[in-house]
């Protein structure tokens, strides 16, 4: 239970994808504009990542591994994951037209965020099980969506501050991140000791 | 009986005798402007300033001087950059808050283009990027404090040994070599064993040694009576400066009671579950920046939550961070880290603390 | 690596890719899309003039046409740059000017009719989207200027030109809800 | 400097008050001229129903209206009206028709001015509706008529009548005056208001700056003994005199956000609204004068004047001895909410409590003002009597994010200006609120009118397709009935 508890806080805050391993950058700065519009990004990339670890797992434990087939597990795990992302954009479509519209181009790309693979390769190279698999790809997406929404919050405030001309936009938004990477850095070497 | 309705109808009157000023109400303000606010705070610095060039040396002066020097120079410059009027800014006096947190964080033998350096990083990436006073999310003290500790990590953990551990050094000794860090003298050839980590540094190795808190505590050049050696005075001046903001209604109680009660209650349970290696209350209290960071540099309105019940939750996310890094993390002291994550929370703390509002459900 | 293995690996990616593309086609079929609350939230902000201006027959189906992807948000001169803002920021785009193309901004205007030379001929009746004109064939018409959106859609079918376009009455006293009452 | 309140915060302020207080109450003698603004200072006008030369007396009803927001104006003295026009007023927007009599010297009274036989034999319903003629309208500063108050009172079942004695802005004195001179008729119109509002009780508000306001109130009460006519005292806090933060402190309740005190059980008058309903009652006497505090550093005598509605303030400024030093700004009202008038030729409205001759002295603190931006210090949500963030507000008023502006409560902004009176940063918090409220206010008109058209629109789209439709089927049994020779219906067809 600690163990499982520990994985969750590593996965989410200490070793923040986003923060600390820099993964998922693309819709961090591009679905970061409007509160509605981050969570529900959030709420996706969690479903997207909690099913995909648990099915990726399945594949990879009874089809891959008893088959000799590890090779192919990069092309399969982006089938699964492009699969589950689809199903998300249904629901989405179906639950909420306009959050279709605000995710715009970002839903499909799921696919490839870098964050959701990586944690599909991440639970088969630590050889976690299925309570650790799903564990892990839940807790790498509630920091996810947690950094991404800390993000969104600072974000709408800095749209009405003074910004210079030369920093407006994309600059401040990248010089903001990356202040936010410097804060997390507080958490370097937690639990090391 | 009049056609009337339609204004235009009506014959305009036109009178030029005397005129006044119309401006909208209220007519009249309290006064009590951000310069008294920003000097009050810098002349709330003073006894801890006293103390900490009592205890290790003058470094501070120095590391004041250049970093009030580069912090109005960058100052001036972004202004200058963007256009803007630059003579109100300089006098605000918020330039000099930034300037003087910044100097009583680092070491005091730190060479001065690094305090330079910082102090740049601070006003320019934490500040004027953002568009200048009121709009950076972050403290940018701590902006250049901690962007200088994870690019350097060697000097920004080299400490003085203050003047009440017992040795045979002298102030004027600790002033000679603050002069010589000052300008990048390489310290171990001549002042080795005049400079070491600070106490909460010392009892974090200690610990990682496999040594037991009290073990720590009976060396006498880690803690005195009451906390660190050296930096509890710099606490307890500190502190007194704090309180006097508070009575002077600068700063109200909310954050530092809540960094106080985030960093202290949980280091209260842990010493009670362990006393043999958890650190107690009053180490906590009066060791490293607790009281600075607490008092003046959590209290930053700028990059602090809006509300009473906001401010609670920043203020004790400060403490509770600071108390997590320092008993589990990388750095000897977490109050630069947590004031920043707490700062980056700040709007989302913000969005769910709104008060309610005369007359409205809550 | 025997044939066999590249057999069994092509199989194995073949089945998962069938299983998958029958679940989402499934699911496609059979969850609906709900476009009309985007529809409704758009056509919200509108300003129902229902002038056509936009190239659409109506504010409606201008609003559908901006949720299916058809139309660009910049089309609606009587909104002007509020109302472009204002769908910019509800569907997370680059607000950007109004194309010139479909006409430009003009203050706010209603219609009016010159009862000394309206001849009654009721043409401009069925021309209004917001049935604003009162009149009946051989009676002298006018507009409520309250309910006048200033379309200028009655002005063509006038065979006399009397109606023109005034500046519009302040709405703010007529719209607004007093607090006590 | 700050004291804790009965309600949210709130602050104590320089009270400005015994400049004007220590003298004796002015009888202003009839003026040569009045100049009557339709628009009394609720936003709403009046209309005219005299005509220019046609001569008027004391208590002539010179404009009348249906408005529920506006009221009744009647000459306040005999003569002949002279002109009616735009003319600048102390309202919103700066200007107001004004109708502008010029007195004969006569003291004629119009022939409606009686007095009530008995206020007592009259039912409530009809009490309101003779207030209403009579013009009585609110005289601590909004001027809203007293009858559509008490009409809604009644509506609404309100349980109490809260009299508002706490007059709590600075400069201002006139209700403490009246309340130390004429009690007896401010316990007198008392009673009268709490019958026509159909409340149980009555309570007088005084704050506790007023020592001897309270003690002359408390002996009219005790000649009456009345047990549901009390008094309260309140601290001497700003903004207590504010209707909402009053009813608080008196009465325990929260008047609901958007609602009316009535929808809290509770009706707000002012003392000297219900002295005005004495005089009524007792002489038959519409609204035609008002107590006003006349003060500032920039007059030669301070003092509280009952002046004619519609005197120019220069005549009230001339009763008080004159311009004196060199002043800035006229003030109508107190220097926190008070309106900055362009001229003093403007004339009294009934809801001008105060008029303040401002010099550098008074307004000094405004005047050298730097505006800088916000440090998010929060001294103004600490201050505000509402629990409003003004820092987050003007955030939102800046980028005229109107959701955003009704969510953080612009409206609920009662605009007491302590916001812009603690801002260490001397942002003009109070007015940008202001202005975007208007713009909120005009956004909401929009969509309204948007939404009237739209409905306008469906329900002709609806009637089109359905006389479409009737007119298909019309066709369509006509072709069938032509098609089927032998039916008889439809004549001989062949």
């Amino acid at each position: 239970m600690t163990e499982l508890l520990l994985l969750a806080l590593g996965a989410s805050l200490v070793n923040n994808f986003v923060l600390s391993n820099f993964l998922g950058l693309c819709p961090f700065i591009g679905v970061s504009r409007r509160f509605e519009a981050a969570a529900g990004m959030a709420l996706a990339t969690l479903f997207v990542l909690t099913i995909a670890s648990g099915l990726s797992f399945a594949l990879w434990q009874w089809v891959l591994v008893p088959l000799g087939l590890e090779y192919l597990r990069t092309l399969v795990f982006i089938l699964l994951i492009a699969g589950v992302v689809q199903f998300a954009e249904i629901m989405v479509r179906a639950t909420s037209p306009l959050l279709h519209q605000l995710l715009g181009i970002f839903l499909p790309l799921i696919t490839t965020n870098c964050a959701v693979l990586g944690v599909a390769l991440l639970n088969v190279d630590r050889q976690h099980g299925l309570l650790e698999s799903l564990v892990f790809g839940a807790s790498a997406g509630a920091g996810f969506g947690l950094a991404l929404l800390l993000f969104t919050t600072l974000r709408e405030r800095l749209d009405t501050a003074d910004v210079p001309q030369a920093f407006r936009g994309a600059p401040v938004a990248l010089v903001t991140a990356g202040l936010m990477a410097l804060a997390f850095m507080g958490f370097t070497g937690l639990g090391a000791r | 009986m009049i056609a009337h309705g339609d204004p235009a109808t009506i014959p305009q009157a036109t009178r030029t005798d005397m005129r006044f000023d119309t401006s909208p109400a209220p007519h009249v303000i309290a006064g009590y402007t951000v310069p008294r606010v920003m000097f009050q705070v810098l002349f709330a610095l003073v006894p801890a300033g006293i103390a900490h060039v009592a205890l290790f040396g003058p470094g501070l002066l120095l590391q004041l001087s250049v970093a009030c020097v580069t912090a109005l120079l960058a100052e001036a410059a972004a202004l200058r950059w963007r256009d803007r009027d630059a003579a109100p800014a300089l006098k605000d006096g918020s330039v000099l808050v930034t300037a003087f947190l910044l100097a009583f964080s680092i070491p005091p033998l730190l060479p001065w283009w690094l305090g330079a350096l910082g102090t740049a990083l601070a006003v320019l990436l934490g500040k004027h990027v953002f568009g200048g006073l009121g709009q950076n999310p972050f403290n940018p003290a701590m902006v250049g404090y901690a962007i200088l500790l994870v690019s350097f990590p060697a000097e920004m953990t080299r400490w003085p040994v203050p003047m009440d551990v017992e040795s045979t050094r002298t102030w004027s000794e600790l002033a000679r070599m603050s002069i010589a860090g000052f300008y990048g003298a390489d310290l171990t050839a001549r002042w080795d064993g005049y400079t070491g980590a600070t106490a909460l540094d010392s009892i974090r190795n200690g610990l990682d040694l496999r040594y037991t808190l009290p073990e720590l505590l009976g060396r006498d050049d880690i803690a005195g009576t009451l906390g660190a050696r050296g930096f509890a005075w710099i606490n307890l001046a500190a502190l007194a400066g704090g309180l006097y903001l508070m009575l002077r209604r600068i700063v109200r109680w909310h954050i530092p009671v809540a960094v106080l009660g985030g960093l202290l209650v949980p280091s209260f349970i842990a010493h009670g579950l362990d006393s043999g290696i958890a650190l107690g209350p009053a180490l906590q209290a009066f060791s490293g920046a607790t009281m600075l960071a607490a008092f003046f540099i959590a209290t930053d309105p700028v990059s602090a939550a809006t509300s009473d019940r906001g401010r609670l939750w920043y203020g004790a996310g400060i403490g509770l961070i600071a108390w997590i890094i320092r008993t589990w993390g990388g750095y000897p002291d977490g109050f630069a880290f947590a004031v920043l994550l707490m700062n980056l929370a700040v709007p989302f703390i913000d969005r769910y603390t709104v008060p309610r509002i005369y007359g409205r459900q809550p | 690596m025997n044939p066999g293995a590249i057999v069994v690996a092509v199989l194995v990616a073949a089945a998962l890719a069938v299983t998958l593309g029958v679940a989402l086609g499934w699911a496609a079929a059979h969850i609906e899309p709900d476009a009309d609350s985007l529809v409704e939230r758009i056509d919200a902000l509108l300003p129902q003039t229902q002038c056509g201006q936009c190239r659409y027959p109506g504010c409606r189906p201008y609003a559908a046409a901006i949720a299916n992807g058809a139309a660009e948000i910049d089309r609606c001169p009587p909104g002007g740059e509020v109302t472009v803002r204002a769908l910019a920021a509800l569907l997370d785009r680059a607000p950007r000017p109004l194309d010139p193309e479909f006409g430009a901004p003009a203050p706010a205007q209603v219609a009016w009719i010159d009862e000394a030379k309206c001849i009654g001929c009721a043409r401009c009746l069925p021309a209004c989207p917001v049935d604003a004109i009162v009149g009946a064939s051989r009676q002298i018409h006018t507009v409520i200027t309250l309910q006048c959106t200033g379309c200028e859609l009655c002005l063509p079918p006038c065979p006399v030109d009397c109606i023109e376009l005034r500046p519009a009455p302040a709405v703010s006293q007529r719209y607004s809800q007093p607090r006590a009452a | 400097m700050a004291a804790r309140s009965t309600f949210h915060a709130g602050l104590a302020l320089d009270a400005h008050k015994q400049q004007a207080c220590g003298t004796p109450i002015v009888e202003l003698p009839p003026p040569t001229q009045v100049v009557l603004a339709l628009d009394q200072g609720t936003g709403y006008s009046a209309e005219p129903v005299v005509t220019v030369g046609e001569a008027v007396a004391v208590g002539t009803l010179v404009a009348r209206t249906d408005h529920p927001s506006a009221s009744a104006v009647h000459a306040p003295l005999a003569g002949i009206v002279v002109a009616i026009e735009t003319r600048e007023a102390a309202v919103q927007g700066g200007r107001s028709v004004c109708i502008v009599i010029d007195g004969d010297g006569s003291d004629r009274i119009d022939d409606s001015v009686r007095p009530v036989a008995d206020p007592a034999a009259l039912s409530p319903e009809e009490l309101v509706q003779r207030l209403r003629d009579a013009g009585i309208a609110g005289l601590g500063g909004a001027g809203f008529p007293t009858a559509t108050k008490l009409a809604s009172a009644r509506n609404l079942g309100a349980h109490t009548l809260v009299l508002n004695g706490a007059e709590c802005e600075p400069w201002i004195c006139c209700d403490d005056a009246l309340m130390r001179s004429a009690a007896d008729d401010i316990v007198l119109g008392a009673l009268i208001l709490r019958r026509a509002a159909g409340t149980v009780r009555c309570v007088i508000a005084i704050e506790d700056d007023k020592p001897a306001a309270i003690a002359a109130v408390t002996r009219a009460i005790e000649r009456l003994r009345d047990d549901a006519l009390t008094l309260a005292v309140v601290p001497a806090v700003y903004p207590q005199g504010a209707e909402r933060q009053l009813i608080t402190a008196v009465a325990g309740v929260e008047v609901p956000s958007g609602g009316l005190p009535a929808d809290a059980g509770v009706v707000c008058q002012n003392v000297a609204t219900a002295a005005a309903v004495a005089r009524w009652a007792t002489r038959g006497e519409p609204m035609l004068s008002r107590l006003v505090t006349v003060t500032g550093s920039g007059v030669a005598h301070p003092c509280n004047v009952r002046a004619p509605i519609g005197t120019p303030l220069a005549a009230l400024i001339a009763a008080s001895g004159g311009y004196r030093g060199k002043p800035l700004r006229l003030i109508a009202g107190g220097s926190m909410t008070g309106r900055a008038l362009p001229s003093d030729e403007v004339g009294l409205t009934k809801a001008m409590n105060c008029v303040l001759v401002a010099t550098r002295d008074d307004i000094g603190s405004r005047l050298g003002a730097v505006e800088l931006p916000c440090i998010r210090c929060g001294d103004c949500a600490d201050a505000c009597p509402v629990g409003l963030l003004p820092q987050q507000l003007l955030r939102a008023a800046l980028a005229d994010a109107h959701d955003t502006l009704r969510q953080l409560g612009v409206r609920d902004c009662i605009d007491c200006g302590l916001c812009d009176y603690v801002c260490p940063s001397q942002i003009p918090l109070a007015h940008r609120f202001r202005d975007a409220r208007r713009r909120l206010h005009e956004a909401e008109a929009m969509a309204r009118k948007a939404a009237d058209a739209r409905e306008r629109h469906d329900l002709r789209k609806r009637r089109l397709q359905a006389a479409a439709t009737a007119e298909q089927q019309t066709f369509e049994s006509v072709r069938d009935r032509a098609r089927r020779p032998g039916d008889d219906s439809t004549g001989d067809t062949n």
